[in-house]
């Protein structure tokens, strides 16, 4: 899912400032899970601002709402009256509807109150961690179903660097160095014939450097099969 | 003697390389003077590339000053500032500046050094940039089209033999010469031991190693690079030596130790040549080369 | 005005240990300042972190939760889980301006009637010589 | 059979009483809890923390005093003594003499107006005389029942209380009075007294001020004690660097006449020097000299071993003889040191681990009952029988019968009440009063209407909050439709008055003013049940304890702060909602997992209360562990013992045995648990139950060291117990025999003591010594723990002329065979080394937790401890009961120990199973957390922070609460990031209304 993380309160408050009446919509799928803009995130970001604004003597009107995904139409669009009636829109969701809530008010203002960091899952409970950069063309099988691109902090594809040392990252003694986690795992697979063939460079045509990345799927997109 | 270091390579004789670090800024006076001092007490000169992720300037231009000076420049190139294209353009200047060794670097995280905001590269890594090295001989860039006028080049790479996971590292090593790495330069070693068992590994593939020999300058320093710095572990013994030794001489230790070893690494055969580090001090190298007897 | 400055303080206590200890500070008579009022809650670890938000919107000086003595609590570890949501409140309430030292956790065993008192006092002491909330002003 | 009385007379009101009357009530017998003092606790509510958790006792022992003070059928009678006895087993008729209190506890209010005023000082009994009260006194603040007494010794007559108390509840002339009774049962749990120290002259207790009893000590470190807590010296009121308790006083000492031990001082005084260091930050030396360490209970050794290893506590091997005074109030001690050389030393304070000793009157008091003592004045049992005394129908639980711990006397507390309610089966609920209540009115859709009734109680509150204005005040707030205040809201008179209030003003919220809801809310919300209100529309605003009495000095602020509290309360009650809970029916049946001794005595005694019992064994037959003991020290027949016990089992109607059998699945909750027991050959029953009991015992583990396995001369305990009961056997009459102590106990794979080693081998001996008085046996130990009243055959060994020497861990005895078995150990006291050539040498191996426990846990959804036994649900007071409802442990499934013990924990398993089998439902719900589905996005955060794992995600791929499951805690609904869970009564409106309120 998509990993967020709430902005902190000062910079969200410059953004909607100048705001007499303000909608914070959060969103109940990946950012209620990974707890950084669900309702109860909602909730608190509104007290929040409702006071760092108090004491800059401001007293907007700051109205709660959740739905269910950001990143559709049709649970946006149930937004619609409510969008009217305010000044400006502050999104608690990822970068995703933060854009879905723009396009759909073009007349409206929106402001994001997260960072989007990535795409990962919980270690723990309330600790989150990358396991895909979405670069499009999947290699997984190659590394033991280990993403060398994302957990390998220079997302090498031949091998640890030197930086590697007790299984732990040069950039941190926290991270785990993501390609003796690679080899570890195919070790214990009896795959690591597997690592010798050197790789040649990635292509990342695949990747987002193409501009906006589009997918469709013919048997179900009306417009393209027509 | 500026000889071509792939002859050197070849000729049996005990090989010795230093570095050069390039400045942050332009004044190379006090580089200039170490090129002087070094250009013909050694087989080759490495010149850093944006060392430690730290911006400074670039090891094309310093290569073929070098070259100007006289001297035979190793040109160290990094993945992490450059994609493929501009990897492959750097190294037909560095041709076409008579620069014909190139050492091939994966290159430190971006986080470690003075830019750390920046957005690293690593569209290729050192095992990819040793092939690409290799492609750009046969007369052909990356994308696989044809070159007006190819290279030749003296490929080398890095290895770690202290590193504590021998295993996965020997599979990069494998991987590099494979790719066609001519040489390789260590990552500092302090542990004879641990350099001999690297070497019967290292022996099996028929490439020549030049041991890295990092002047220590004080028992801090080696604490640090303990701590800090992956593959390289100073044993407590030379920790104790140099701790022990009297004030301000700490520095005259370090020589004396680095002397020793590389006495020893000739004498006994160990490696067919060693590669010295002093990080800035590039100016006792030739005190330490007098004091080992090569 | 800071000088008789008298600050609201609540108290978010659980059921089991800082209410009973509250209870305690009362059969011993102790003495502390009238400016502590409590929110009973079966455990602090039903100590929403909106509750303490809320509590300084309405106008509170201060506020502290106060709950079993860590690996005493009645339900296992609410007490822990109520120190980290007291954690990040703190951090809000100083990034939005008002201070995270107006809010504050503590433990105390039911049997602890003086700890209880001494916290009250504690706390009132600290939050005077912060001077009223800044939403007051 | 008719004549079967269905109540019970408890003897003795403190923790064991407390729990057998509860365990006794639950399963439909009154109660009649008879208490010496002016209120029941014991002597757990003297102390400040409980070993092994450090847990503050009052804080674990306050619900349940107050759950047995507000029981109705719970009669608690104080200041009192038991008479006469006449009649059997089923139906005593017994005379319980009142003496008089002074006070009528009925109308005291516990305001503490009389003590306040009385002149009269008095040494403070509960407080070891370290302070003083009033002549006019109550125990202690949070005391059961919460009434002042007048200690008329004291008491000069002045006659301040009597005009000063506004309820009339003083009575001077207050006379003794014989009340009686018939009771089917009679339950002992008179507990213990503390052994004087005075009487150990040598120690100079009463001489040195500095030298204190280990039970002076624990009310010095109680923050409620005569110092708040703070540890300091009597003779100059410094603050202590360097503290040494001495054990043994007045235990294993024949000097005193007190050859036994008693049991808890090791872990006590290891607890003592603990919480004692954590007092003193300054830094605090602490030394304990001791005998024999005996840390024997479930995680004490682990406990001894960080207070040594993390807090520092010094423990030094020496019994000291004499105390001599040092300097500057110093008190200095002599004692050979770990190399056998004599030093001095001196040190600030000196605690006395005093011993127990029966209580005061021991005989005249048996004689009364009729029942026997054994030696050392407790009261008389049998191995077989832990809890039946000489007399049928009289039981016995706690330190009566034997020193012992607060886990041990819970557990033969249940197991008493199991006994007596197995005895009176048939008359259950005969003497049980229920209370009815008239249909609960329908307040939904009701514009609310509070009431507010604020208590003067006495001058307590009126004293120095304006209570009229305060009323006034309240009745001006919003939704409130009527308010008055009252003398004492609590009399009896008043719920009335509160009653015809609610008729009268339509009211549909009641709010109480008064003092503290952990007393008194039960009550008030009893009053508006009868006024046909649901209960969960009732708040309390509490302007005693946490207003009046702390803010005496400034009337003006407290009353300002009643009116806030009032306002808190008004604005909580208006979002109030009724609950209800819903009955769940209970199948009346269990299910008993393991045919051991426990399994089996558990089964019986639910059996004998008319449940059905589905008893469960893995192994072919049943009898586990006690197959192979043959004789006791005590001189039983274990297998006699097993045989009738496995004949009673087979021959009972109500059990079925599953022989070969495992529990392979459990689903459901208490009171309706779906089980399957698969057969060895695959048959699938299933079984359904309402409890469930783990009995799964241990086993004695393999030996890896000491050539065991290589040679056939080293076997274990049970093998040489196996031989010596074996009259074929060729090994049977050894010449030298060695046996080693702690063979994989104690160590780092086993942190934990495994009980009943010690005892197994002193009993192997003596039997050695018995067939050949001249066989030479040498035991090798680290610490004899022959607890309690094996002592005595400790010492019957010795004096048989069995060797006994201490080894160290770091240095172990080594075993070698070079044709001749070789033990070569060193003796620290002689210092050199002991080399030793037996035939034959025993090892006093460890025991294991069940294998199966780990396949167990995980379907029960039960926790085990690090060494893989199951883990209760309370250490003290929770010791048969897993954390999760309806679900119990006994015997070695909990933790190694002997037969007698494992004989009373399944009673007591049996006692507690039966306070759910015997009620026809269990009711579900009320405070408990609550899904609202639509907004449940199935993110896990509540099932990964509920403390009990209740939430799962259902077939509707939403989190699920089973309110029968969950605690009301409340952790999930302040984590769910949706939202979507509330916590009933403490919904957020709910809670948040009251903080509002607050603000105005």
């Amino acid at each position: 899912m998509i990993i967020a993380e709430q902005k902190p309160i000062q910079e969200i408050k410059a953004m909607i400032a100048g705001y007499q009446k303000v909608l914070i919509v959060g969103c109940d799928t990946c950012v209620t899970i990974c707890m950084a803009g669900g309702r109860k995130e909602v909730g608190i970001i509104a007290s929040c601002l409702r006071m760092a604004l108090q004491i800059d003597r401001k007293k907007p009107q700051l109205i709660e709402d959740c739905i269910q995904r950001q990143c559709e139409w049709e649970f946006v669009d149930t937004l619609k009256d409510k969008v009217d009636g305010v000044d400006a829109i502050l999104s608690s969701a990822c970068g995703v509807g933060v854009q879905a809530l723009a396009e759909r008010f073009p007349n409206k203002p929106v402001y994001p109150a997260l960072n989007t960091t990535f795409m990962g899952m919980p270690n723990e409970h309330g600790l989150w961690v990358e396991n895909c950069r979405g670069c499009g063309n999947c290699g997984l099988g190659r590394f033991g179903g280990i993403c060398p691109i994302a957990r390998c902090s220079k997302g090498l594809l031949n091998g640890p660097c030197g930086g590697s040392q007790n299984g732990k990252c040069e950039v941190s003694k926290e991270m785990d160095c993501g390609w003796q986690l690679i080899y570890g795992r195919l070790k214990t697979l009896n795959q690591l014939d597997q690592l010798e063939d050197i790789l040649l460079p990635k292509d990342w045509s695949t990747d987002r450097d193409k501009g906006q990345r589009k997918m469709f799927r013919g048997d179900v997109y009306y417009e393209q099969t027509v | 003697m500026s000889k071509p270091f792939k002859d050197v390579l070849t000729s049996g004789e005990f090989v010795i390389t230093s570095e050069i670090g390039p400045p942050k800024g332009t004044n190379i006076d006090k580089m200039l003077h170490h090129i002087e001092l070094l250009k013909d007490k050694v087989h080759g000169m490495n010149v850093t590339d944006n060392q430690s992720s730290v911006m400074r300037l670039s090891s094309v231009a310093v290569c073929h000053i070098i070259k100007d000076h006289g001297g035979e420049p190793i040109l160290q190139m990094t993945c992490r500032d450059r994609n493929r294209m501009a990897l492959q353009s750097d190294l037909l200047s560095a041709y076409v500046l008579s620069v014909r060794n190139v050492l091939c670097l994966t290159g430190d995280h971006i986080s470690l050094g003075d830019h750390k905001g920046a957005k690293q590269v690593f569209d290729l890594d050192s095992v990819q940039l040793i092939a690409a090295a290799k492609n750009l001989e046969q007369g052909q860039d990356l994308g696989g089209n044809k070159l007006d006028g190819s290279v030749e080049f003296c490929v080398g790479a890095t290895a770690t033999p202290e590193t504590d996971n021998m295993d996965s590292q020997l599979l990069k090593f494998r991987k590099k010469i494979k790719a066609g790495a001519e040489f390789f330069q260590t990552q500092a070693v302090y542990d004879m031991s641990k350099l001999k068992s690297f070497m019967e590994h290292a022996r099996q593939s028929n490439t020549k190693i030049l041991a890295g020999i990092l002047v220590l300058v004080s028992a801090g320093m080696a604490k640090y690079l303990n701590a800090n710095v992956a593959g390289v572990t100073v044993p407590q013994e030379l920790i104790d030596e140099i701790a022990g030794a009297e004030k301000g001489k700490a520095l005259q230790k370090g020589m004396e130790i680095a002397a020793r070893q590389i006495k020893q690494i000739k004498d006994e055969n160990i490696c067919p040549g060693v590669h010295i580090m002093a990080i800035g001090k590039e100016e006792i190298v030739p005190e330490i080369l007098e004091m080992a007897g090569v | 005005m800071t000088e008789h400055f008298e600050p609201e303080i609540v108290a978010f206590c659980c059921h089991y240990c800082a209410y009973g200890a509250a209870d305690l500070a009362g059969s011993m008579r102790l003495n502390y300042p009238a400016n502590v009022k409590i929110v009973k809650l079966p455990c602090t670890g039903k100590v929403d972190i909106i509750y303490l938000l809320k509590a300084f919107e309405d106008g509170a000086d201060g506020a502290y939760v106060a709950g079993c003595l860590e690996g005493n609590c009645h339900f296992i570890d609410g007490n822990i889980k109520a120190k980290r949501r007291v954690a990040r409140a703190k951090k809000l309430l100083d990034e939005i301006g008002i201070g995270g030292e107006r809010l504050e956790m503590f433990n105390m065993s039911a049997s602890m009637g003086p700890r209880f008192a001494e916290v009250a006092r504690e706390m009132t002491e600290r939050v005077r010589g912060l001077g009223p909330s800044p939403l007051r002003k | 059979m008719a004549d079967k009385v269905g109540s019970v007379l408890v003897i003795g009101g403190g923790i064991g009483g407390i729990q057998t009357s509860l365990d006794l009530v639950e399963s439909g017998l009154k109660v009649y809890l008879l208490e010496r003092t002016h209120s029941i606790g014991g002597v757990m509510a003297q102390l400040d923390k409980t070993f092994p958790t450090n847990d503050c006792a009052m804080c674990t022992i306050s619900p349940k005093l107050v759950e047995c003070g507000q029981n109705l059928n719970i009669e608690i009678i104080t200041n009192a003594e038991l008479g006469s006895v006449a009649g059997k087993a089923g139906n005593f008729e017994v005379e319980i003499v009142k003496h008089a209190r002074y006070i009528d506890d009925a109308k005291c209010t516990g305001c503490g107006v009389c003590a306040k005023s009385c002149p009269i000082d008095a040494i403070d009994e509960y407080n070891y005389g370290l302070c003083e009260r009033r002549a006019t006194y109550i125990r202690y603040p949070q005391a059961v029942p919460r009434a002042f007494g007048i200690d008329k010794d004291k008491c000069i007559g002045c006659g301040l209380c009597e005009s000063l108390c506004l309820r009339d509840a003083v009575i001077y002339g207050d006379k003794e009075q014989v009340k009686k009774i018939n009771v089917g049962s009679i339950i002992l749990s008179t507990g213990f007294e503390s052994f004087d120290p005075a009487l150990k002259q040598d120690y100079g207790y009463g001489e040195y001020p500095n030298v204190v009893s280990s039970f002076e000590f624990e009310r010095i470190l109680s923050a409620s004690g005569p110092y708040k807590g703070h540890i300091f010296r009597a003779s100059d009121a410094k603050m202590p660097e360097k503290i040494a308790w001495i054990q043994c006083v007045g235990s294993r000492d024949r000097g005193v006449e007190r050859p036994f031990c008693s049991s808890v001082c090791c872990t006590y005084a290891v607890k003592q020097a603990i919480i004692a260091k954590e007092h003193i930050r300054e830094g605090l030396d602490t030394t304990i000299f001791y005998m024999d360490m005996r840390t024997y209970g479930k995680g004490f050794e682990q406990y001894f071993n960080r207070a040594k290893n993390e807090h520092g506590v010094r423990f030094v091997c020496s019994r000291i003889h004499t105390v001599d005074p040092g300097s500057d109030g110093n008190l200095k001690l002599v004692f050979s040191d770990d190399d056998g050389q004599l030093r001095e030393e001196e040190f600030d304070m000196l605690v006395l681990s005093v011993g127990f000793k029966p209580t005061k009157n021991v005989e005249e008091f048996a004689n009364r009952l009729g029942i026997k003592l054994n030696e050392y004045g407790f009261c008389k049992t049998s191995t077989f029988s832990p809890i039946e005394t000489s007399r049928a129908g009289v039981y016995v639980a706690g330190a009566a019968q034997e020193p012992k711990d607060i886990p041990a006397t819970v557990m033969e507390a249940s197991g008493a009440a199991a006994c007596a309610e197995a005895l009176l089966a048939e008359a259950k609920g005969s003497q049980i009063v229920k209370k009815e209540y008239p249909p609960e009115k329908d307040v939904s859709g009701l514009k609310p209407r509070i009431g507010v009734f604020v208590c003067k109680c006495g001058i307590n509150i009126a004293g120095v909050v304006d209570v009229p204005a305060v009323t006034e005040y309240a009745a001006t707030l919003p939704d409130v439709a009527y308010a008055e205040y009252n003398l004492y809201t609590c009399s009896q008179d008043t719920q009335v008055r509160i009653k015809e209030i609610i008729e009268e003003k339509q009211l549909n919220r009641v709010i109480v003013a008064s003092c503290t809801p952990r007393t008194h809310e039960p009550l008030f919300q009893d009053t508006i049940r009868l006024a046909g209100l649901n209960k969960y529309l009732f708040e309390m605003a509490n302007v005693r304890d946490q207003c009046s009495w702390v803010h005496a000095s400034n009337p003006e602020a407290a009353t300002e702060k009643a009116k806030e509290l009032i306002r808190m309360a008004v604005g909580r009650a208006a979002f109030l909602e009724p609950l209800h809970t819903i009955p769940m029916s209970v199948i009346r049946r269990a299910l008993v997992i393991g045919g051991g001794v426990a399994g089996m005595n558990a089964s019986l005694s639910l059996a004998n209360q008319g449940f059905e019992v589905e008893l469960v064994e893995h192994e072919p037959e049943l009898g586990g562990n006690i197959r192979h003991i043959h004789f006791t020290l005590e001189g039983d027949k274990p297998q006699e013992y097993l045989n009738s016990l496995i004949e009673q089992v087979q021959a009972h109607k109500l059990i079925s045995v599953h022989l070969e059998s495992q529990v392979k699945k459990v689903s459901g909750h208490v009171g309706h648990f779906e089980s399957e027991v698969r057969s060895k050959k695959l048959e699938v029953r299933k079984i359904e139950h309402g409890v469930v009991i783990v009995a799964t015992g241990g086993v004695e583990s393999k030996p890896i060291e000491y050539l065991y396995g290589k040679d056939d001369r080293v076997i274990t305990q049970r093998e040489l117990e196996e031989h010596l009961a074996n009259s074929q056997s060729t090994i049977r009459n050894p010449h030298s025999v060695v046996m080693i102590q702690c063979v994989g106990s104690r160590n780092e794979e086993r942190p934990y003591c495994s009980r009943i080693c010690c005892t197994q081998a002193v009993k192997n001996a003596l039997k050695l010594k018995e067939q050949n008085p001249d066989t030479q046996i040498y035991i090798l130990y680290r610490d004899m723990r022959t607890y309690g009243f094996r002592e005595e055959y400790y010492y019957q060994a010795r004096k048989a002329g069995v060797i006994f020497i201490r080894y160290d861990e770091q240095a172990k005895p080594v075993v070698s065979n070079n044709g001749r078995l070789k033990v070569e150990v060193k003796d620290p006291i002689l210092g050199a080394d002991v080399v030793l050539q037996p035939d034959m040498v025993v090892l006093s191996v460890a025991i294991d937790s069940h294998l199966e426990n780990e396949n167990l846990a995980p379907l029960l959804k039960v926790t085990l401890d690090a060494s893989k036994f199951f883990l209760e649900a309370h250490m003290k007071l929770r010791p048969v009961d897993f954390g999760s409802d309806g679900m119990f442990l006994c015997g070695l499934a909990h933790s190694p120990k002997l037969i007698e013990e494992s004989i009373a924990q399944a009673q007591a398993a049996a006692g507690r199973a039966a306070t759910i089998l015997n009620k026809e439902r269990v009711e579900a719900g009320g405070v408990v957390s609550c899904v609202e589905e639509k907004k449940c996005v199935a993110c896990l955060t509540c099932i990964r922070m509920c403390p009990y794992d209740v939430p799962f995600i259902n077939k509707a791929g939403v989190a699920e609460i089973e309110a029968v499951k969950c605690h009301g805690c409340g952790i999930c609904a302040s984590e769910c990031p949706a939202k979507a869970i509330q916590l009933l009564h403490y919904r957020d409106p709910q809670v948040v209304a009251k903080v509002d309120a607050m603000f105005g």
